[in-house]
């Protein structure tokens, strides 16, 4: 029987994988949201799992706007990211680091 | 005389000076003429205003007088007030603070060319926060002028002082805020413990034996430091050194008393169970700042330093004579710190005499000088003798009173503080020897000018109060009389009553 | 008219010393000497005020320490004792004055230095006169800032200053045991007024104090801690190095201070507070010993010294030994009339020496003197006289009070009497040969000056000499004429109060029934010695150097003066500098700044440099701390506790 | 239920192998595609789940729309295959290790769930409101606009946002490119466009 | 169907207002042109002063609204003023700035009125829905904002190291919603305090999930560990920008935090005490310690910030009415003394350039006394030296911690604050001591003289006059226990 369990267990496996995407990461940023698009991922099925057992839509509402707020967030990451493109010709993770110290 | 706020007004009128400074306007000198002129005409009545305070001054009774108070933050269960006070204590402190001023102002005449205008601006605003400072009857209010002496003190010795001033400067401020804000810490347990910030109510308020120990020990972070006791001594002579003339003098003068202050409104009064406890500690330290700082002074080789480190062992003799806690000791540290206040200070100022002609403080660039400069050789022949406690001097009362008291507390410890007797004659005679006396043996000294009209108008009043003071000291034991022996007879009772309890149990 | 007497020199000291510029050397000259002349006659006049009274008279002045239990007052204490005293000091001191106009007519500083003897002046009158023991150190340290002053006058002169400093300091080393005297007074009678405190004395018999965790008997604490201020003052054994060297002052600052007045405060000191010593045996068998073994020893340095001002240096030295063990055996009168006695041929024979030296042009060393005593008659004359009084050849002043000493020594009968008495007598011996060595050295012989010096070699002139005649005078009469009242039958109705002697302590008593062969010792020594030097350096001047040669360890440590000095340096004065040096450049500059504020602070500088060396600009390293922060408070809280 | 047991591990297989090819396909492209493959197996999840809606939406908003940009973006700019570099290995042991006992810790505490006594009362949309049960999407959609409105206007804005942002970031006038202006066009007048010059026989034009 | 009334809009009028304006000023601008820049500055600003006189007009008494998602009262009330306080002098102390780098966009005051917003949301937020998206509107708006030179490299690296970890802490942050979520049943706030508060000891899933929501709270307070991000960004974002990240979303972020503990999990005290003393701790020394090796003024502002941060959060830490009035006094006066520290920054200005070294303060003491002299206030009242207002500002925090017997927090917190002194002073040396260079730029506008006075007055003379500060702290602080 697949219960709550399982399905946390999984968001939190792909959370974990969010996490190692960004601090293991040492290509390019791209990769670093995408990374930040699973761990959101994983929120959502945390949400949506315990809105069901909880028998509560809130859940399921948060769930959404995570959904929705992640959208614009990828659109603004994605512009900055372009921008620094223009700027530096990279989006290596190891050349942003104009500033140190 | 009390309807009118005396004392509001003799520490905040220097402020009044301040706004005329800064309304000055013009080319340089012209600012800096005018800077020199307000400031030495606020400091002087200032001077004067606080001399009333000394005239209407009630011998008689330890309780605080020309007492004001008025509402400042009142919200919150954490009321402060503004209350100002004086009592036997804090009389002399005031009054040697606004007479310093203008003679630090009157020594800066020529030798401050640079920012006059900043300078006397600085000098003025220490003024109002010296005097705030021995006045305050509020904690917080005592803080606030406590710490903010660090700031025009920080920036005479950082912007007017020698090549190594910016080390001193930090040195000087970091050293003391640390010691005041671990006090400051105390305060507030204090502040719990009595509901108030109002000192006078701290005074009398029992504090339990356990706390005392702490609380003790946060306090005397702060006045140690500023005392300066030993081992945290090492900031005053850096600081002396690079500060200018006036900038040692008011640090000399006012600011190491403001540990000792602090030790005798405070530490006693409130926590006697912790002082009586840390009495030993005290005593050692004392006899080492005593004993230690004598020889160090042997050994220098830069005047400033020297006497520097002289005061650290003076004052070594005021932590001892406070914590001897008896009347006569506790009243020669008055008298102590009052005498070492003009002496040392003056000690200064005749450094910055020749500093001025000479530009260094090397002891082995000079010899010879009373020659060239008798009524030089003469000042500081008088401060010198005065610093060594020579009978008729301000220095013999107060040492010879706290060796007395301590003499009845502990006979050791009064041993090892006589040393001093000797050792400072040592040191104190021996700077005199390289510095005056000898044949001239460079060129520049021999063009040396003695004493100009405004040098010896500085030293005038210094050593007629010290000749007051070591001839006919009840001027000043009078005042301080009553507020001594109502302190000593409550720390007495109280760590009777201890005793008692103890043996009770 | 005490107070006059008492503040007259003050006045004058201050008209000479800030007016100096303005009323001239002569001014200044003239002032002072007429203020001291005055002094000395109003002195003269109150002394025979005090003679009539049967009690001490104090006036007081002012009060003055008001503080908790101490009560101490300006006041002026009017007694035999005080009141001899006084004569003493303003007669010499205006004698020293007079001659000094001579002396010092070519320094350049003339004002200064009849202000400074006018000050030293007031302050000895303030010690003698002083009623609470706060006021006798009052002048106790006035007098020796005087001495600091005078010493040091020709301050060019290096040595003079280093003498100067040497002896302030070896004085205070001295006061700092009269001060902690004070205060042990203070802690077991409750006042240091002299009458509160010698009442109350017999009452403090068997009282103990606990003293550096020592119980000790309070009396007996007290009067030694005193004593070692007097030890300072009046140059005993082990602090009397300052004393030959203080020679480098003027001479007749030499003479006022370092012979007649100032050095003798202790033994002042010691017969003023008689009331005390007489209930501590121990304190006097102390003041005794030291007294007797200080007299032996300086006059044994004396003997090979070639500086003639240093050879009359160490015989006050020895002849202060002697007022001291006479005081220790209870015989102040004796004491105080040897003082008395002592001030008058010991100022003579340094005025003398002064004349000397004036006349030689400021040469000190008696090799290269001899054969003066033609051009200098009246000087050579004086010496004599002088010499013949130190020596304690009857009919002179000094016999009186010399024998007397020895006399009463060995009437006290205890231990301490007899050690006195037998190196009191060995000592007559040297100071005979050290005089007469002196005298044949300086006058007598061929001359080894050089031609030109010889040349210019001229009798002092009458302003320097009459005093010389004055003194010359008590030198000789003065003991003669008032032994009755210091030491003879009269003596008790002379001191009245100001003098306490137990009747068990009567030694003066017993003086006459000595045995008559200890009661001429010390005359056959003297005689002795005397002609010993002849022998020495008038018949065979080679038999010393033989001796120094023969005896060349011997010689070595007398010359080098026990080797005190060098012992002193190496032990204290070296010491202190090194000591002060490791201090402050290890104590402070090393372990105090460097675990303190300079290591905190470097300590910071660096973990700020790592600090900001983790903000590696990364972003993949900034996520990894944060996971540490988030695994790091995770695991905190997950943890069972 | 055996179905749904083997379509939740299928799906949980597979999101999770697609992330973690995400994170490390040397290929940028291929990481999107995974990134496409894992939201898929979620939307799967969802729909195991009964939240059609949110599963509609993730596939919808984020495959069709959010995916797609990470897509073209990859696309525009070009990226050269990713090196690995040494630091990936260097820092992979104490990374890994780290972020291991976070999973284990957060696997840890699901098991202290249970059922909170509060919950009942605490809910704020019940999905059983007087026991009438309604569809996913309709249920949600009765609720972001009553109950939620506040939240759902600031998503609104928060999307404004995101536009302004993007706009304000990557929109540039060049200044070397030709637009069509037609308010320039429109407000063109003869005045400024012809010019009649009067020519003279024999002699040169200004300007020509 | 769900019974539906309308909800009270009232209490969200400033937001309304504020976010109504915004887009209002995003048409003028883009029908305006490219030249719209300064009127839309100047008509945000007047926006944002209408929004903070309706914000404390409707704050005074407490309302919840918006089905419990929404909150108003006296706490929010202040917390609001000076977040709107802190944008409207950022957009004007920004004018010249952006002017001076022909980056004047009209944008850029929208984007800050729209942040702004988010914060209000943030301040208000009585749901966890709220406070993510509230964080969210606010976080995105910055992001772009910190990238606004979009043609400088720092610029736009500041962006993205701001965003990627930004959004690495939103993740975390929601994570823990979940969690909380999962384990209480609600996101609401007051269900959620009733929840706490009736079971016994909370679930490891609840406390771990508040761990995670609180981490993410740190990181937008930058609170060390999670304040990483912090000096790059602000050494890289234009720096009006920076002191905008560095006052108004500080005021935000904080509020949030204190929102969050103090109302749902007041009852967990204890637990949660633990994050915010290590988060405190960790941040005093840190923010004092690496601030001395920094040479660049704005990073050194940042480790500045990250210090204060510390202090405000012992504060927290106590977690009493008492303890929380002192973290409103201490944001307040911090507000004050930034914002007249980044009015001084914005001066450093040489031929056109900024001068962002500490070095090139050099001798403003002898050159620009004015400006040196209120730069000195603000450096002595970050070191809390009285008699400034930073002085009162640690007074209170640490009345508080002495009161709650946190006594080892208060001696390691003025400890800090002596190592932090010395940074501190380190300006004031670098302009009093040290030898002059060339003055910066003249004139300085009337903005920035503006600015600079108000706030260097305020810094210097609220010792006169502290209870229009305190007072409203008080109640804001006890509004919020007062429930």
């Amino acid at each position: 029987m697949v219960g709550l369990g399982h399905y946390l267990t999984v968001a939190a496996i792909l959370f974990t994988l969010g996490i190692f995407g960004i601090f293991l990461n040492r290509k390019n940023v791209i990769i670093i949201m995408m990374s930040i698009e699973l761990m959101l991922l994983a929120v959502n099925i945390n949400f949506v799992a315990f809105s069901v057992v909880l028998q509560d839509l809130a859940g399921q509402v948060f769930a959404m706007f995570v959904l929705t707020v992640a959208a614009a967030e990828a659109a603004i990451g994605l512009a900055i990211l372009v921008v620094y493109f223009r700027n530096r010709g990279t989006i290596q993770v190891e050349d942003i680091n104009m500033m140190k110290g | 005389m009390t309807h009118w706020p005396l004392l509001t007004l003799v520490t905040f009128l220097p402020l009044v000076g301040v706004f005329f400074i800064m309304l000055a306007r013009g080319d340089e000198a012209v600012v800096a003429r005018n800077a020199r002129n307000i400031a030495l005409s606020t400091s002087v009545i200032v001077f004067l205003l606080s001399l009333l305070l000394w005239i209407g001054f009630d011998p008689n009774t330890a309780a605080f007088q020309f007492v004001e108070r008025a509402n400042w933050v009142q919200i919150g269960g954490f009321e402060i007030t503004y209350h100002m006070g004086i009592d036997g204590i804090s009389l002399f402190f005031v009054l040697l603070s606004t007479l310093l001023t203008p003679i630090c102002v009157l020594a800066s005449w020529q030798s401050v060319h640079s920012q006059v205008r900043e300078y006397m601006i600085a000098f003025l605003v220490l003024e109002t926060l010296m005097v705030g400072l021995f006045s305050a009857l509020d904690f917080v209010l005592f803080y606030v002028f406590f710490e903010g002496v660090l700031i025009p003190m920080f920036l005479i010795i950082g912007v007017w002082g020698g090549p190594r001033r910016v080390y001193a400067a930090f040195k000087f401020f970091l050293y003391t805020f640390l010691g005041s804000v671990l006090m400051l810490l105390a305060i507030l347990a204090v502040y719990f413990q009595t509901g108030t910030t109002d000192i006078t109510v701290a005074l009398t308020h029992h504090f339990p034996a356990g706390l005392q120990k702490w609380l003790w020990l946060a306090f005397l972070a702060s006045f140690a430091v500023k005392v300066p006791m030993w081992p945290v001594h090492t900031w005053l002579p850096d600081a002396h050194v690079e500060a200018p003339t006036a900038g040692s003098v008011i640090l000399a003068g006012i600011l190491l008393k403001m540990g000792g202050y602090g030790l005798i409104r405070f530490s006693l009064p409130m926590f006697p169970l912790a002082s009586a406890y840390f009495t030993p500690l005290m005593f050692t330290l004392s006899a080492v700042a005593v004993i230690y700082t004598s020889f160090v002074a042997l050994a220098q080789t830069d005047m400033k330093k020297l006497i520097a480190y002289s005061s650290v062992a003076h004052m070594g003799f005021v932590t001892m004579g406070i914590f001897a806690v008896t009347s006569e000791a506790v009243q020669g540290a008055m008298i102590q710190m009052l005498s070492h206040g003009l002496v040392s200070a003056a000690l200064f100022l005749c450094v910055g005499v020749v500093y001025d002609r000479l530009h260094t403080r090397d002891i082995d660039r000079y010899g010879g000088l009373v020659t060239r400069m008798p009524a030089y050789a003469f000042v500081f022949m008088a401060f010198a003798l005065a610093s060594i406690g020579l009978p008729g001097t301000s220095g013999f009362v107060g040492e010879f009173l706290i060796l007395l008291g301590t003499y009845r507390v502990s006979t050791l410890e009064c041993f090892l503080a006589a040393t001093a007797m000797f050792l400072g004659a040592a040191y104190m005679l021996y700077l005199y020897r390289r510095i005056i006396f000898g044949t001239i043996t460079r060129d520049d000294l021999r063009g040396m000018l003695d004493l100009s009209f405004r040098e010896k108008a500085v030293f005038a009043p210094l050593i007629l109060l010290v000749l007051w003071m070591g001839i006919y000291p009840n001027s000043f034991l009078t005042p301080i009389r009553a507020s001594i022996d109502h302190l000593v007879a409550q720390v007495n009772a109280a760590t009777a009553g201890a005793a008692l309890h103890a043996s009770l149990n | 008219m005490a107070i006059v007497v008492v503040f007259l020199p003050l006045l004058a000291a201050v008209i000479a010393g800030f007016g100096g510029r303005a009323i001239g050397d002569r001014g200044a000259e003239l002032v002072t000497c007429a203020g001291l002349i005055v002094s000395a006659a109003l002195a003269a006049v109150v002394f025979y005020g005090i003679l009539g009274q049967h009690d001490a008279q104090i006036i007081p002045l002012a009060s003055w320490i008001v503080s908790g239990g101490v009560d101490v007052s300006w006041s002026l204490r009017l007694d035999t004792l005080s009141g001899v005293m006084m004569v003493v000091v303003t007669l010499v001191s205006a004698m020293v004055h007079i001659y000094s106009i001579g002396y010092m007519a070519h320094d350049p500083h003339i004002p200064r230095f009849m202000a400074y003897l006018s000050l030293f002046t007031f302050f000895m009158l303030m010690l003698v006169t002083a009623d609470n023991f706060v006021q006798l150190f009052f002048g106790w340290e006035g007098v020796g800032l005087a001495s600091y002053l005078l010493i040091g006058f020709w301050s060019d002169r290096p040595t003079a200053n280093a003498a100067a400093i040497k002896a302030f300091v070896v004085n205070r080393i001295g006061d700092f045991g009269f001060a902690l005297g004070i205060f042990t007074v203070f802690v077991v009678f409750g006042s240091l007024d002299f009458g509160t405190v010698f009442a109350k004395a017999p009452s403090a018999v068997g009282t103990t104090i606990e003293f550096l965790h020592w119980r000790v008997p309070s009396l007996t604490l007290a009067c030694i801690l005193l004593f070692v201020g007097a030890m300072g003052k009046s140059a005993q054994l082990g602090l009397h190095t300052w004393l030959p060297d203080a020679m480098e002052g003027p001479t007749p600052v030499s003479a006022l201070i370092h012979a007649a007045t100032m050095v003798t405060a202790g033994v002042y000191m010691v017969a003023r507070l008689s009331p005390m010593f007489e209930y501590s045996a121990t304190a006097l068998a102390v003041v005794g010993v030291i007294g007797g073994t200080t007299a032996m020893f300086a006059a044994s340095i004396g003997m090979a010294q070639n500086d003639i001002k240093r050879v009359i240096a160490y015989s006050t030295c020895s002849q202060l030994g002697y007022m001291f063990f006479a005081a220790g055996v209870s015989a102040y009168g004796a004491a105080i009339f040897h003082l008395f006695t002592h001030a008058f041929f010991k100022a003579l024979l340094f005025l003398g020496a002064g004349s000397v030296i004036h006349a030689v042009g400021g040469e000190q060393d008696m090799r290269r003197m001899g054969g003066l005593w033609q051009k200098i008659p009246y000087t050579y004359a004086v010496m004599w006289i002088g010499s013949l009084s130190l020596a304690g050849i009857p009919l002179f002043s000094g016999y009186f009070s010399k024998d007397t000493i020895l006399a009463a020594s060995w009437a006290a009968g205890d231990a301490v009497g007899r050690y006195s008495y037998c190196l009191g007598t060995f000592t007559a011996f040297l100071t005979a040969f050290y005089s007469w060595r002196l005298i044949i050295m300086t006058f007598h012989g061929k001359p080894r000056a050089d031609a030109e010096t010889m040349h210019h070699v001229h009798e002092s002139p009458w302003v320097m000499l009459i005093p010389l005649f004055v003194l010359a005078a008590g030198a000789t009469v003065a003991g003669y004429f008032t032994r009755g009242f210091f030491i003879g039958e009269g003596r008790t109705a002379f001191w009245k109060a100001s003098i306490l002697v137990l009747p068990a302590h009567n030694s003066l008593g017993g003086v006459e029934s000595i045995p008559a062969a200890i009661a001429y010792l010390p005359l056959v020594c003297a005689l002795l010695g005397i002609a010993v030097a002849y022998l020495c350096y008038m018949v065979r001047p080679g038999i010393p150097a033989a001796l120094a040669m023969r005896f060349r360890a011997l010689y070595l440590f007398l010359l080098n003066k026990w080797y005190f000095d060098e012992l002193y340096d190496r032990l204290f004065v070296h010491t202190a500098f090194v000591l002060g040096d490791g201090l402050w450049k290890t104590g402070d500059g090393t372990i105090i700044d460097g675990l303190g504020p300079d290591g905190i602070s470097a300590a910071t500088r660096e973990l700020a440099r790592e600090a900001s060396k983790l903000q590696t600009g990364y972003v993949y390293h900034y996520a990894f701390v944060m996971l540490i922060g988030v695994v790091a408070l995770v695991t905190w809280y997950l943890i069972p506790r | 239920m055996i179905i749904q047991t083997i379509m939740f591990y299928a799906f949980s297989a597979v999101a999770v192998a697609s992330g973690v090819m995400v994170v490390s396909a040397r290929n940028p492209v291929h990481s999107v595609l995974f990134l496409i493959l894992a939201f898929f197996n979620a939307a799967g999840l969802f729909v195991l789940m009964g939240a059609e809606f949110l599963a509609m939406i993730l596939v919808i908003v984020y495959v069709g729309a959010v995916a797609v940009l990470f897509l073209f973006v990859v696309m525009m700019l070009d990226v050269d295959f990713a090196r690995l570099r040494s630091g990936f290995l260097r820092y992979l042991p104490i990374g890994a290790l780290i972020g291991f006992i976070l999973l284990a810790e957060l696997i840890l505490i699901f098991g202290s769930w249970e059922l909170a006594p509060s919950v009942a009362t605490a809910k704020a949309a019940p999905m059983l409101v007087g026991g009438i049960s309604l569809t996913n999407t309709r249920a949600l959609g009765d609720l972001i606009y009553t109950r939620y409105i506040f939240a759902f206007q600031t998503a609104g804005v928060i999307l404004l946002v995101a536009m302004i942002g993007a706009i304000v970031l990557t929109l540039r006038h060049r200044v070397g490119t030709r637009r069509q202006s037609i308010a320039a066009q429109l407000a063109r007048t003869r005045a400024q466009s012809v010019e009649v010059v009067k020519v003279r026989v024999g002699e040169p034009v200004d300007g020509v | 169907m769900h019974s539906f009334a309308p909800p009270a809009l009232l209490p969200a009028l400033p937001e309304l207002v504020l976010v109504c304006s915004a887009m209002l000023l995003l048409l003028i601008g883009v029908f305006r042109g490219e030249g719209s820049s300064r009127l839309v500055s100047w008509l945000a600003v007047l926006a944002l002063v209408v929004t903070l006189g309706l914000a404390v007009r409707v704050g005074l008494e407490p309302r919840v609204s918006f089905y419990g998602m929404f909150v108003t009262d006296p706490f929010a009330a202040f917390m609001k003023t000076l977040v709107l306080l802190g944008s409207a002098v950022t957009i004007l102390m920004g004018m010249r700035y952006f002017e001076d780098h022909g980056i004047a966009r009209f944008e850029f005051p929208v984007l800050v009125m729209l942040a702004s917003t988010g914060m209000m949301i943030m301040v208000s937020a009585n749901d966890l829905i709220t406070l993510y998206l509230g964080l969210e509107l606010q976080s995105l708006a910055l992001y772009v904002v910190a990238s606004f030179d979009r043609d400088s490299p720092r610029s736009s690296e500041a962006g993205l190291k701001y965003f990627v970890l930004g959004a690495l802490a939103s993740g975390l942050l929601l994570y823990g919603a979940s969690l909380v979520y999962g384990f209480t049943g609600t996101t609401n706030f007051a269900a959620l305090a009733t929840a706490v508060s009736s079971g016994g000891a909370p679930s490891a899933g609840l406390i771990i999930g508040l761990v995670f929501v609180a981490i993410g709270l740190a990181f937008k307070v930058s609170a060390v560990p999670f304040h990483m991000w912090t000096p790059d960004v602000y050494e890289g974002a234009p720096t009006p920008v920076t002191a905008f990240f560095a006052v108004s979303t500080k005021m935000a972020a904080i509020a949030l935090f204190i929102r969050f503990l103090v109302e749902p999990f007041g009852p967990l005290l204890a637990e949660w005490r633990q994050i915010i003393v290590f988060l405190s701790v960790a941040s005093m020394i840190l923010g004092s310690v690496a601030a001395i090796a920094q040479s660049n003024i704005k990073r050194l502002m940042a480790y500045s910030s990250i210090g204060h941060i510390g202090y405000a959060l012992i504060g927290l830490a106590v977690g009493t009415s008492s303890g929380i009035r002192g973290v409103l006094v201490y944001m307040a006066i911090y507000l004050f003394m930034n914002l007249g520290t980044w009015a001084v920054i914005l001066c450093m200005r040489r031929n056109g350039q900024m001068a962002e070294g500490i070095a090139d303060l050099a001798g403003l003491a002898r050159t620009q006394p004015g400006l040196a002299l209120a730069l000195a206030i603000f450096m002595f009242a970050m070191a809390g030296v009285p008699p400034t207002a930073g002085f009162f500002s640690k007074l209170y925090i640490f009345l508080a911690a002495i009161d709650a017997h946190l006594n080892g927090l208060a001696i390691i917190g003025v400890l800090a604050s002596v190592v932090g002194a010395f940074y501190y002073l380190r300006i004031v040396k670098v302009m009093y001591f040290d030898e002059p260079l060339a003055a910066f730029d003249r004139p300085i506008s009337a903005e920035l003289k503006g600015v600079l006075l108000v706030t260097a007055i305020v810094t210097l003379f609220f010792i006169l006059l502290p209870d229009p500060i305190v007072g409203p702290a008080q109640a804001a602080a006890a509004s919020l226990f007062g429930k």
